[in-house]
């Protein structure tokens, strides 16, 4: 494509609606995956604890779509959203979740612990800030080697308190390795609001960068400007520019862990969360592009009713795939 | 007395010790939240408000420093980790700053503060939320360590640590948070180092700790019904451990099982073996037994842990193997309703 | 075959594997530095370049996941700590990731890294500079655990270790880099999970580990002399642990005595007892011991290290007390001239 | 005293040469024990690591006494100075390193652990980073306790490295405690320089600025300069302005542990040393007093001869005093 996404949405004359559908399409794709993760919850057949990303989608979507299929990318606890838009099969995700054999990690790992390496997704664990250097290594790696694929970490706004978060970054600016990381600011970490964590009025993007990773902040509510900031930057860091730092503004908007709503319980209000919900990404973009005419209510019916479809799928073939062999519980210990 | 489930009792224990002497303080991550650690904490900030009781960064290895010179200068921490598999960021404070101080300084400062790290299990917590390293700990000079099982040994148990003037782990197996038990009221201290026999028999000394007790009542009382009687040592606090507490059982039955919440291979139970076949060598009957964890990590899949976890029946096995009699051990679950993969029907996850 | 000492057969089986192998890399603090970790980095960077053999921030964390991401893509890292006991700061990346990565994403991707750690003693190391955790390590299933005693030893089990799939803790005691041994020349490995039987007798098995084993050959030398003979078995490795080599000696000599460089209680020796408890009981014709470190910090003083430390003479004291007879414990020791807080003439300090 | 250290010097008509004297006489002390340290060690008595602050003495002496005895101090592996500086007792500290039961730490510590209550030292360890976050719990308990003590935290340029210091400052920011560190930026760990450790044209004080503890860096081996912007500091941080940050460059003469030079093995170069020899913290005070007539050679000769007295004092006293009984290897491990 020829024109960044923002210059294409900002002159209508020269829309290129391709990408925008892309990215609207792709948000639409993890949002109703986790609504229906959500949905289904209580059943009680996902036995494990699930960070869900509804009202996150934006990063995910546009990062994802900013990187190829060779690049890394590595994740916390909050990961869905990230292994799908980095291109994590559907199936295997779910699959996962169900703890099945057919999971992306066979049943050991569950939604906390997601990898797809085909797509570069080399992996997500529930210890917090625990991949970031993970991510750096891979781009150590990437040096090592040769070429121009690049490392994405994505971590939150807790993230960034962990001290393994600094020395990563203090070597990766070091060294200048190829790694973009991407901070979704959501204002959370479990309950605890920014207030009680970091200084008052301290930017988390301008610490970074004063570490020496140039950092910008962006509203990560709005998909295409995400994508386009982020798209610049892979490039730069492909062609050796070193490390990439950006903080998206963002909102979660279920609880922490698991499937319900909690505005109702304490730790943050109603009336911050509809904000939020006011600037939800999709409708967002959806309304700029039924509003300029470049998709009609149709194709987004049809946009859903596809997702739909591969999300019923995905459930389909977690349900009906086995569980492990008990003898699994015991294999992988080491690698011949 | 009343009954009170094991999480109310270490929330007393805290709103007591806080009571009772201002140096008390209580941090960690979502001390203060909705929630409340399992409810352990809830209610702690309003009766003693934000400076006392905070919440804090996800910065485990300086807020277990923080805690540790705060209390040099008469402060009483209580940390709170939700699950041990975080505090592994601190080691080095635990081990190379709060264990060693009293010492390497000649005994001038000691570093009397409490951690409380909660053992996860089941729904799926997997690899990294499942985690049991107690061997650890009671590896490490300086340190104590205490496993409580029952709610008023939790509540004596965190009372003693908090006023302890050494750093304490204590730590809390979620399962066993909802399980209820008389507890006294009021300032109530069960002393640190002290095991507690909690069935008496002649034909197997059983050793446990933690969340495994729980397991050991019910094979004992299993076991009970047909004939076979056991001593059941809980032993509360693995470090000091009450040697002669296994010692004196031992010497009567001859018989030794060890259980142990953790990966089998340098787990506690091996230490407890060790000593027994070092110091009572003649008085073993045959050889001693351990159930651990599998050396594996634990996975997620219900269809995985199910295999992965010991419990009951596993104990009522291994006795019959022992004794050479059928003790029947799938009897020994058939009573229990829920899923293996959460505690009660209480327990509705997702943590 | 040459004689060469321990630090000269690390850096052998380093170019050894940089030489054979592009994807092996080198790094750690000071390991292009003029001391090159105690001579066994020295001359890397010049011939492997900076790309391969380089420096680092002090973030033992953080590195630790740096090469744990690296041998992702294909990287063989060899990280190097000069003590053990700063990479406690790393046990987050070692356990939750390097660990488990394997099992817990299905077997899909291996975390194949080297850590070679050092152990410190004497010279006023202190509590913080002579830690020996092996049974940590030990106790993490996922890990391997590497103890070598020989120069051979370190230079080929070296070599297994960075070509090993998994990762694995290397543990190089640092009063064994002067030892001076035969080593073949060029590409020479040892097995990872295979004892070495050093010595063999009737009378007793002796297990050991890294620099105790030194001790442990001039105990057994001493008791040759006076008729008692040792089956004495390095582990070399401890994890996996080589039981079969320790039962099939066990069998024969129904006598055990395990040694160990770390704190006694939870000590990987207590793993090994608890074991022949387990498995051999009908063979042990009397109670198993060990000799460890005790249960305190490694004081600094020499005057407080004298009683600290154990060794030869206490094998001999021991063994004599097991066989009933008087081995002369004191002799054993009478031929070492150096203080006892160093391992030689050749160390002057500081480090 | 009325009038700051830098107003006093600046203006000779109104020099109050008895503070310059103070600190003149404070970094002499640090230093002649230092060179004592290192013209004996040889001896094989010190039988431990022993890391010589000579060349650094200026921030010792100035920060030890910006403070009071009642305010606290930690530090790491290179603490002898900071021990000093905060009014640790020479005598204690000489049979430590001796390892005899009259040392700070009976023996059970070192050079490297090194204490003394009474003023306020409450402990340096070997462990780099490790104090940080203690002195920041230091400086919580103040808080808590009420009064207007501070607590500082000595540490170095490889200290910062260490994910803890940055968790440390952190929290120190967020709760604005009354603490005060201080860095020396000697530019080496070890044999390291920064150029491997830390990302080129990045400001070590600029960085700590951005985590949101107010910091400013200055020259490390102008002892009056030193002292007025630490005291002034001192004052705020009393006033409840919560923490502050210094980055003071100096240079370690000698090698990083043990009391040789080591200019010749490579890692740093002789002109280098030579450079920073000839900014020597005590020549250029000594020169200033001297110059302006405020100290005459014999004063400063009766100086060093009180000095060298009390240096042979504590040596004498190290050496004859008695080594702890062995019993004592098994005391102290839990506190009854
Ligand atoms: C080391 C560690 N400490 C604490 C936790 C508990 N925990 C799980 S998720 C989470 C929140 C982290 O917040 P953030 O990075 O902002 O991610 P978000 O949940 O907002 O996506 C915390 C503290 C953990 N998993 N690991
Ligand atoms: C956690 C840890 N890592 C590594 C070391 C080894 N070490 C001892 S002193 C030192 C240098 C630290 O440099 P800096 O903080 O600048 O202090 P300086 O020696 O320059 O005074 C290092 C890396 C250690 N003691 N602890
Ligand atoms: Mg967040
Ligand atoms: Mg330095």
């Amino acid at each position: 494509m020829s024109l960044t996404a923002r210059e294409s949405l900002d002159n209508p004359r020269v829309a290129d609606a391709g990408l925008a559908r892309e990215l609207l399409y792709r948000m639409k794709r993890i949002r109703m995956v986790e609504e229906a993760i959500a949905e289904r919850y209580p059943e009680g057949k996902m036995r494990c604890p699930t960070h869900l990303s509804i009202g996150q989608e934006a990063v995910s979507a546009a990062v994802g779509m900013a990187l190829r299929a060779g690049d890394f990318a590595v994740s916390g606890h909050r990961a869905h959203g990230h292994y799908l838009g980095k291109g994590g099969d559907l199936k295997k995700m779910i699959a996962e979740i169900y703890g099945k054999a057919t999971g992306c990690s066979g049943g050991k790992g569950g939604s906390m612990h997601l990898i797809d390496r085909d797509v570069g997704f080399m992996g997500s664990t529930a210890i917090v800030a625990s991949t970031i250097p993970v991510g750096v290594g891979l781009g150590l790696s990437i040096r090592l080697r040769g070429g121009d694929q690049i490392s994405t970490v994505f971590l939150g706004d807790g993230a960034v308190e962990e001290g393994v978060f600094f020395e990563s970054a203090n070597f990766a600016a070091l060294k200048k390795l190829p790694v973009l990381f991407v901070c979704e600011n959501n204002f959370y970490s479990v309950y605890s609001p920014m207030r009680v964590r970091q200084p008052p009025g301290r930017s988390i993007h301008a610490m970074v960068g004063s570490l020496g990773v140039p950092s910008e902040s962006g509203d990560g509510n709005d998909v295409v400007d995400v994508y386009t900031r982020v798209r610049s930057a892979v490039e730069e860091i492909r062609n050796g520019a070193g490390p990439r730092f950006f903080e998206f503004t963002t909102y979660r908007w279920r609880e922490h862990c698991g499937p319900n709503f909690d505005n109702d319980i304490g730790y943050r209000s109603q009336d911050e969360f509809l904000s939020w919900k006011s600037k939800d990404p999709i409708e967002r973009l959806e309304g700029q592009l039924v509003g300029t005419g470049a998709l009609g209510k149709e194709d987004i019916g049809r946009m859903e009713a596809d997702i739909r479809h591969e999300v019923e799928q995905a459930f389909a073939f977690a349900e009906s795939s086995p569980f492990p062999s008990a003898d699994e519980t015991f294999t992988h210990l080491y690698k011949d | 007395m009343r009954v009170i489930n094991f999480a109310k009792a270490i929330n007393e224990a805290l709103a007591c010790a806080m009571e009772a002497d201002q140096r008390v303080i209580c941090y960690g991550l979502g001390v203060d939240d909705p929630k409340g650690i399992f409810g352990t904490t809830l209610g702690l900030q309003d009766r003693f408000g934000e400076d006392r009781v905070f919440d804090m960064p996800t910065s485990e290895n300086a807020m277990t420093g923080v805690g540790i010179g705060a209390s040099m200068n008469d402060i009483r921490p209580v940390m709170t980790h939700q699950r041990l598999d975080f505090f592994l960021l601190a080691m080095d404070q635990l081990v190379n700053n709060a264990a060693k101080w009293y010492y390497m300084f000649g005994g001038q400062q000691s570093v009397p503060i409490t951690i409380r790290l909660i053992l996860g299990r089941g729904w799926g917590q997997g690899p990294t939320h499942s985690q049991n390293l107690q061997s650890w700990f009671a590896h490490v000079p300086g340190l104590k360590v205490v496993m409580p099982t029952t709610p008023a040994d939790a509540k004596g148990l965190l009372l003693s640590s908090i006023f302890d003037d050494n750093p304490v782990v204590f730590l809390e197996h979620r399962w066993l948070h909802n399980v209820e038990g008389d507890v006294p009221q009021g300032d109530f201290w069960v002393p640190i180092g002290k095991a507690h026999l909690l069935e008496e028999g002649d034909d197997l000394t059983i050793v446990s700790m933690s969340y495994m007790t729980i397991e050991a009542l019910h094979a004992t009382a299993h076991m009970k019904a047909l004939g076979v009687g056991c001593d059941l040592i809980d032993l509360r606090t693995i470090m000091p451990l009450d040697w002669e507490a296994i010692a004196v059982s031992v010497r009567k039955t001859g018989r030794l099982l060890v259980l142990d919440t953790a990966s089998e291979t340098g787990s506690f139970a091996g230490e407890v073996i060790a000593r027994s076949a070092m110091h009572l060598f003649d008085v073993l009957k045959q050889a001693p037994r351990r159930i651990a964890m599998p050396d594996f990590p634990s996975p997620t899949s219900p269809a995985l842990t199910r295999g992965y976890y010991r419990g009951a029946a596993d104990i009522v096995r291994v006795t019959s193997e022992m004794l050479g009699q059928d003790l029947k051990p799938d009897a020994a679950e058939k009573n229990r309703q829920s899923p293996h993969d959460v505690p009660g029907d209480w327990f509705k996850g997702p943590f």
